[in-house]
């Protein structure tokens, strides 16, 4: 479905990425791990279309979505929920997801009232400024803004960053159901316990480069992690 | 009482249209990161068009109202695609040149194809004055200055509303918001930015209609007109739409009252003392906009 | 370029105005009466170019500044019966001051709010002229005598053209020194990079204002020079329109050296006069020109020229990628003169809010002086802010710094650099159109403007404190094996190599305390394990405590002598490498709650 | 300033003579067996090109005419016109045609302040001058005997005429208002009247305006507040014209419009909007307005038209005609200069030249004959009484 051969990103003269593989089918879930500076984000938002590819294939669907613009890409049913959240501080809750709802697209979005499902606090906010919500609900704002895209997989870049202990569990939860209702789940983490509790694989990356590809349980993998966090 | 009356009339009337300039600056502005120096140029060519529409080829005034803003707003969209797409990634300062030479380019241009002063466009709507009663006096106010001041404000707010509900609109926001953002909800940035183009050069467009009868075609208009627009949209903070429409308004009811009740002298400074007192006191314009810009 | 060219080099402009005498001594009367405004207009190219192209501000008051000192110099003569050349020299003196009045209001804004209040300025100037009738004849003009030098009128255009080339000559002379100085780096680098700059002491403001000052006098000069060639000034002659078309001198030219504007100045006076036969179309082609160098050559002339016929000296054989050579042991010109005993850092209860969220939450930390110590914690942990309130870029909201000492107050950052701290940043933070030695350099300090003005007499003249600060960047250069590539653009070096020479530039001043934001994020693994080599020896031999901002846990391990880690805006643990990335409470802001890590 | 020119024209003819040129008696410059080279520079792009372009057509319209006639004394005239806005391009526009050039004559086909550069130049150097557009005094002054003026008139003689109009519209008129330009030719025409309004003892109630003005809300309300009879314009046809068509909105409604040389142009009519204004006067310094169905203004128009094709809103204009008229008075000159050509001959022949007319060389009379003497070179000081009809400037009398 999504399937990502040797991956490559560069800033200029440095290469960020070096070679990266996966695949990934709608319903899956899969983690990519790594210290600060691995590579994570670099990889999500080149699959995302937001940063060039300097080498490598991104195949979605069957087709070659490599350099193509992100705004191609999500219309295609890949979203991405970027690390910062990138929303749009003086649009209303109700506002941000009507801008995703009513961008041209291929596929038919989601209609609103999914979101407010799955979200019932961003229901009571629909007519708050994003930028005026607390940081836990600006990211389920941010999931929800993908969501309404209506994809068959999501990339999702550190959710957890910056959030209490609760809002992340919540937030695990509502991932889970995202996944278990056929969408396919990219989770880039640093924070080990959340990818368990939603990814059953794993990629893990140290300085640009996959040095460990597996099951989420695999004691090798616990090694590797180890290895690429602490060095 | 009467005769200040007339003066504000006066002053609104002129002000209206800067404000449709203005307007056009803004949404560019906004949607795109780009200070456009040459719309003054737009607003010029606007007005040629509806001489051309109106004087040589003797169609109906209104017809203009529908031609010039799709034509002057596929120009502008065209130099976005042409000029400043390439511009895209350099600095802000480059790009600032590069539009005030495209602005001396667009008025030589006009120049070189109708080399007179002036070219006069009759007025679109004529009539009889109409005489309003003030104490012992009347204001006299004309069906132009009605209709003028009247459909520039309409098609000004017009534009504030589609910005504000439209899904174009919305789509020319999220990406002035956020970039990133308004590409992850599927918003193309080449269509974005052409379309925040043809809506500016649309805007300017109409505001060379309007302002046609009541100013002549000359490149002296773009400079005139960018002058004041830029004063506009400056007072009015840049980037909020509402900001460039009341800046533009009361940039042509100052000019005409400092004129009218100080010296004649004082009107081509006083649009530059406004702008200059705003700036100083403040840089951010009497109304700015809510904004967390992403970096 | 070697050392003993250097001076030449900086002479090298005076060429143009004899260039221009000799092809007028061939010529007949009308081009050298062409060519005196050629050499004027180079003056005005060369002083745009260090307004619009080292410092970045578009100013559309170039006009205005010309009339001022067309008036001024013509209206001393007449009325005052001042001699031509005190009167051109007042002229100078008086754009001077409206480059500064002009300045004052204007270094406050940037991009199109600097140029409307350019405007305002260009405006107002010719609203005034208009308006003042009886001093300078309105809108009809005044008639402009020709000048009289020690009795001798002057009617020979040969002659004119001489005497111009002289003023010319002696106009672009400064404007050389300060461009191709300390003056003209720093101008150039905070116009690339106002936060580095401003963090070696680069105050951008006065920079700005002593840039609109010394063009706008040498603008005025070039006015008073040329009025008595249009014979008649009037307000329409330095309007608006011509102000936009000087405008065009350094983008033509090209903006990185004095040769742009003066290239730029020439060939854009020359062309109307070339192109006479196209004479309708003249504008529209000028105006094409612009454009089209904005487009795709962006450098102008002058980068057309060197693309055309390469610099020998521009050292291509250090190519952009090049390894660095291996850092040589350091040649250590000064003993480590601070050792100081205790601490060298010490931050008390530093608070800083954005909002609801307390990004720093009462922060205490210590930093005994000729350690090294490590800051890690995982994205959002508020390292970056405490790092920023500990260096004075961001003011805390409560707690105090106090280094070496003494208390350090907020806000101040050019101060730091005296105090003997200096920093590098988490992107890197270089100024990319200067070469590294002038990187180096710059993070000498002594930055201020009056003092830049000296540093750049001192370079011009070669003296011994100029020799001085060449010798302290190659030492510096020297130290993070960055020798070879002194003389290379910074923009051209490797992310590695960038980061050295952040180092260089960072201990260039012989610092006690060095900041470390981030040195080895997105550096390759190898280069990684030299700047740890690198950081330990500095550390060693110059006696500087360093403190290191790092993600990379590993690095930050090899290197440090005592980690603090944060989490959630609080220090969580503080200690020994081993022993702190050990730690439970560690190990769970990486991985999580768990309780087995093993 | 006088003496210093006499000084350095002397220094320069020495120069000259110094240099080995032709002494007085040999061809002059620019003189071939047969061909005359005429310089002439103007305006062709900038805010006033409208008068430049004009000019240049012009000027090359009449030599054509003068050159299919078989030249002057079996001379052709060649045209070099070169383009100059500024001050500094007027000098330098000058000194390349009579220094590199070699022009025998020159023509100052450009606005006011340009054109009193040049002159200022062409008075050191001698060569003979033909000053076609430039009203301001200071071209006239200090008086040179190488620099003649054409249809336009200085600025008493058309000041009077303004004044002249009001009195013909409006014999009882008390108060005068005055609508002035801030720039330069309007300023000089505002000096010339304002003497001439106080020996009358009338004191003017005087509003003023930028260039390129739109609107005129405040001078007008000013000048109703003041019951104006008369408003006499002094600016361009545009500024006029907007004037005029604010006016009855802003008060002023019965008030009789007199309007400046450059503003008595067809162009104002579709700016005004009527084709029979009532109230508008002006003068004229042709016998005849380029659209107007007079014999001559045809006879120009249809030659016009046959070289430019169709012309474009407002052309031919008063710079066309002037342009064309001017080119026949300085080939008359030339012809009175005899064979062979000197400055000197040329300037002598001019200075003595009586009611030279565009007819007198086979072409149309779009311009009043021109008389110079020794002291006076003003050659034409006849102005027409100008109103608008059916769309169109007509001069009706004088």
């Amino acid at each position: 479905m999504l399937e990502i051969s040797g991956l490559k990103v560069s800033y200029g003269a440095v290469q960020a990425v070096h070679g990266i593989d996966l695949t990934l089918a709608p319903g899956e879930s899969l983690a990519l791990l790594g210290a600060n500076g691995a590579g994570k984000t670099s990889s999500v938002e080149a699959i995302a279309g937001l940063l060039p590819t300097a080498g490598g294939r991104v195949v979605f669907d069957g087709a070659d979505i490599t350099g193509k613009p992100a705004s191609h890409i999500v219309r295609r049913g890949l979203a991405l929920v970027p690390q910062w959240r990138e929303l749009f501080p003086a649009f209303t809750v109700e506002e941000t997801l009507l801008a995703a709802s009513s961008a041209p697209r291929g596929r038919p979005p989601l209609p609103l009232d999914h979101v407010y499902d799955l979200f019932p606090i961003l229901g009571q906010r629909r007519l708050q400024l994003a930028g005026s919500l607390s940081g836990g609900e600006q990211q389920m704002l941010a999931i929800g803004r993908a969501l309404v895209t209506n994809p068959k997989i999501m990339l999702l870049d550190e959710p957890s960053a910056g959030l209490a202990v609760g809002i992340v569990r919540s937030l695990v939860g509502i991932v889970q159901r995202i996944c278990q209702a056929g969408v396919g789940i990219l989770l880039v983490e640093q924070n080990l316990e959340i990818a368990e509790a939603v990814a059953t694989r794993c990629v893990v990356l140290s300085t640009g480069r996959a040095v460990w590809t597996g099951r989420m349980d695999d004691a090798a993998g616990r090694a590797a992690i180890q290895e690429a966090y602490f060095g | 009482m009467a005769e200040f009356v007339m003066v504000i009339l006066g002053g609104l009337k002129f002000g209206a249209v800067y404000a449709l300039a203005a307007i056009g600056i803004v949404v560019i502005h906004k949607a795109t990161r780009t200070v456009n120096f040459a719309h003054g140029g737009l607003v010029m060519l606007g007005a040629f068009a509806t001489y051309v529409l109106v004087v040589d080829w003797k169609w109906p005034y209104w017809t203009a109202y529908l031609v010039v803003p799709l034509l002057i707003g596929a120009l502008a969209a065209g130099l976005e695609l042409s000029i400043l797409r390439p511009l895209r990634r350099a600095d802000l300062f480059t790009v600032v040149l590069g539009t005030i030479f495209l602005g001396t380019a667009l008025s030589e241009a006009f120049r070189l194809a109708y080399n007179t002063e002036l070219l006069a466009v009759p007025a679109a709507i004529s009539g009889a004055p109409i005489f309003i009663d003030i104490g012992e006096d009347a204001a006299i106010v004309t069906l132009e200055q009605i209709w003028v001041t009247g459909g520039a404000l309409a098609v000004g707010l017009a534009g504030l509303f589609l910005f504000r509900y439209s899904t174009l609109g919305r789509s020319m926001r999220a990406m002035a918001s956020n970039i990133r953002g308004a590409q992850l909800c599927g918003y193309s940035v080449e269509r974005v930015y052409a379309t925040a183009w043809f809506t500016g050069g649309a805007l300017a467009g109409l505001a060379g209609v309007f302002a046609a009868p009541s100013r002549g075609v000359s490149p002296e208009l773009a400079v005139s007109i960018i002058a004041s627009a830029f004063v506009a949209a400056v007072i009015g903070g840049f980037d909020s739409l509402a900001g460039a429409l009341i800046g533009g308004l009361l940039l042509g009811v100052v000019e005409t009252l400092s004129a009218a009740y100080v010296s004649s002298a004082a009107k081509s400074a006083i649009s530059f003392v406004l702008l200059f007192l705003v700036l100083l006191w403040r840089p951010e314009g009497l109304f700015p906009e809510a904004k967390r810009r992403h970096v | 370029m070697s050392d003993a060219r250097r001076p030449l080099a900086i002479l090298s402009p005076l060429l143009a105005p004899l260039a221009l005498f000799l092809w007028g001594w061939a010529a007949g009367d009308y081009w050298r009466f062409v060519l005196t405004l050629v050499a004027t207009s180079t003056v005005i190219g060369a002083a745009l170019t260090m307004l619009v192209g080292f410092a970045r501000c578009i100013s559309l008051a170039t006009g205005a500044m010309m009339g001022i000192g067309a008036y001024c110099s013509t209206l001393l003569i007449l009325h005052a019966g001042l001699p031509f050349p005190v009167a051109v020299v007042a002229s100078a003196l008086a754009g001077g001051v409206g480059g500064l009045l002009l300045a004052i209001p204007a270094v406050r804004f940037k991009s199109h709010n600097l140029a409307m209040v350019t405007l305002v300025f260009q405006a107002v100037v010719i609203i005034l002229v208009r308006e003042m009738k009886s001093v300078t004849g309105g809108a009809e003009g005044l008639n402009v005598a020709p000048p009289v030098i020690f009795g001798q009128t002057i009617s020979s255009d040969l002659v004119y053209l001489g005497m111009a080339a002289c003023f010319c000559a002696l106009a672009l002379l400064p404007i050389s020194v300060l461009l191709s100085g300390p003056y003209g780096r720093n101008l150039r680098a905070l116009a690339t990079n106002e936060v580095a700059a401003r963090a070696f002491g680069i105050r951008i403001e006065r920079y700005l204002m002593a840039a609109f000052t010394v063009s706008s006098a040498a603008i005025a000069m070039a006015g008073a020079l040329a009025a008595p060639r249009f014979r008649i000034i009037d307000p329409d002659s330095f309007g608006l329109h011509t102000s936009i078309v000087m405008l065009a001198y350094p983008v033509i030219g090209g903006m990185t050296s004095i040769w742009g504007g003066i290239l730029g100045g020439g060939l854009m006076r020359l062309l109307p006069e070339l192109l006479r036969p196209i004479a309708d179309y003249i504008e529209l082609i000028l105006a094409a020109i612009v454009i089209l160098t904005v487009m795709f050559f962006r450098g102008g002339l002058t980068e057309i020229g060197e693309r055309l016929c390469p610099r020998r000296t521009a050292p291509l054989a250090a190519a952009p990628d090049a390894p660095a050579e291996r850092a040589t042991t350091l040649p250590a010109p000064r003993p480590p003169s601070h050792a100081h005993a205790g601490d060298a850092l010490v931050a008390t209860n530093i608070v800083k809010r954005y909002g609801a969220l307390a990004a720093v939450d009462d922060v205490t930390l210590a930093i005994r002086a000729g350690t090294l110590h490590g800051i890690m914690g995982p994205n959002g942990a508020g390292k970056t802010t405490f790092f920023n309130a500990v260096t004075g870029f961001i003011a805390p909201d409560a707690g105090r710094v106090v280094l070496f000492g003494q208390e350090a107050k907020p806000g101040r950052v050019e101060d730091r650099i005296a105090l003997g701290i200096t920093r590098t940043f988490q992107h890197v933070a270089i100024f990319p159109g200067l070469t590294c030695r002038d990187n180096v350099i710059a993070g000498l300090g002594r930055n201020g403007v009056r003092q830049s003005f000296r540093r750049s007499l001192d370079r011009a003249l070669w003296s011994a404190a100029a020799r001085d600060e060449h010798e302290a960047a190659s030492w510096a250069l020297a130290a993070v094996g960055l020798r070879s590539l002194a003389e290379t653009r910074a923009d051209q070096l490797s992310l590695g190599n960038q980061r050295r020479l952040e180092i260089a530039r960072a201990i260039v001043s012989r610092p006690r305390l060095i900041l470390l934001d981030e040195p080895v994020s997105g550096v390759s693994h190898g280069e990684v394990e030299q700047i740890v080599t690198l950081l330990r020896r500095l550390n060693v031999e110059l006696g500087a405590t360093m403190l290191i901002v790092e993600h990379n846990i590993g690095f930050l391990t090899a290197l440090c002598d005592r980690i603090s880690v944060m989490a959630s805006g609080r220090i969580i643990a503080d200690g020994l490498p081993a022993e702190v990335v050990a730690r439970k409470e560690v190990r769970q802001v990486y991985f999580g709650e768990i309780e087995d890590a093993a | 300033m006088h003496q210093f020119g006499r000084l350095c024209g002397a220094a320069l003819l020495a120069g000259a003579l110094g240099f080995g040129a032709a002494p007085a008696e040999a061809q002059a410059p620019g003189v071939t067996k047969d061909e005359i080279t005429i310089g002439a520079l103007g305006a062709l792009t900038g805010a006033t090109s409208f008068m430049g372009g004009p000019g240049r057509d012009g000027l090359q319209l009449g030599i054509e005419q003068i050159n299919a006639a078989g030249g002057i004394n079996g001379r052709k005239i060649k045209l070099v016109y070169e383009h100059a806005f500024t001050p500094a391009e007027s000098v330098a526009a000058a000194k390349k045609l009579v220094e590199s050039d070699k022009v025998f004559a020159l023509i100052l086909s450009s606005g006011s302040t340009g054109a009193a550069a040049a002159a200022n130049y062409v008075r050191e150097t001698g060569v003979p001058t033909y000053n076609l557009f430039g009203a301001t005094p200071i071209i006239r002054t200090p008086f040179a005997k190488n620099v003649f003026h054409g249809a336009m008139p200085d600025a008493p003689t058309s000041a009077q005429a303004l004044v002249d109009r009001v009195y013909q519209a409006k014999p009882d008129a008390k108060k005068i208002g005055l609508l002035v330009g801030t720039y330069s030719f309007p300023q000089s025409n505002k000096a010339a009247i304002l003497p001439i309004l106080e020996a009358r003892g009338v004191k003017p109630v005087i509003e003023e305006f930028d260039q390129d003005s739109r609107d005129f809300t405040s001078q007008l309300i000013s000048m109703a507040r003041q019951r104006v009879d008369a408003v006499i314009v002094l600016g361009s046809f545009s500024e006029a014209g907007f004037a005029y068509k604010q006016a009855p909105e802003k008060g002023l409604a019965n008030a009789v419009w007199v309007l400046d040389g450059s503003a008595v142009n067809d162009a104002i009519v579709p700016i005004i909007g009527e084709r029979d204004p009532k109230n508008v006067w002006g003068y004229s310094n042709m016998p005849a307005f380029p659209a107007q169905d007079h014999p001559e203004a045809v006879k120009f128009r249809q030659a016009w038209i046959a070289k430019y094709g169709t012309p474009p809103q407002g052309r031919p204009n008063s710079y066309d005609m002037v342009g064309y008229g001017g080119a026949f008075i300085l080939a008359k000159a030339i012809e009175a200069a005899g064979e062979n050509l000197t400055w000197d001959g040329l300037i002598g022949a001019w200075s003595t030249m009586k009611g030279a007319k565009p007819s007198d060389l086979g072409g149309a009379d779009v311009i009043f004959p021109e008389t110079f003497s020794e002291t006076d070179h003003q050659g034409n000081r006849a102005l027409g009484r100008a109103t608008i009809k059916g769309g169109l400037w007509q001069t009706v009398g004088q």
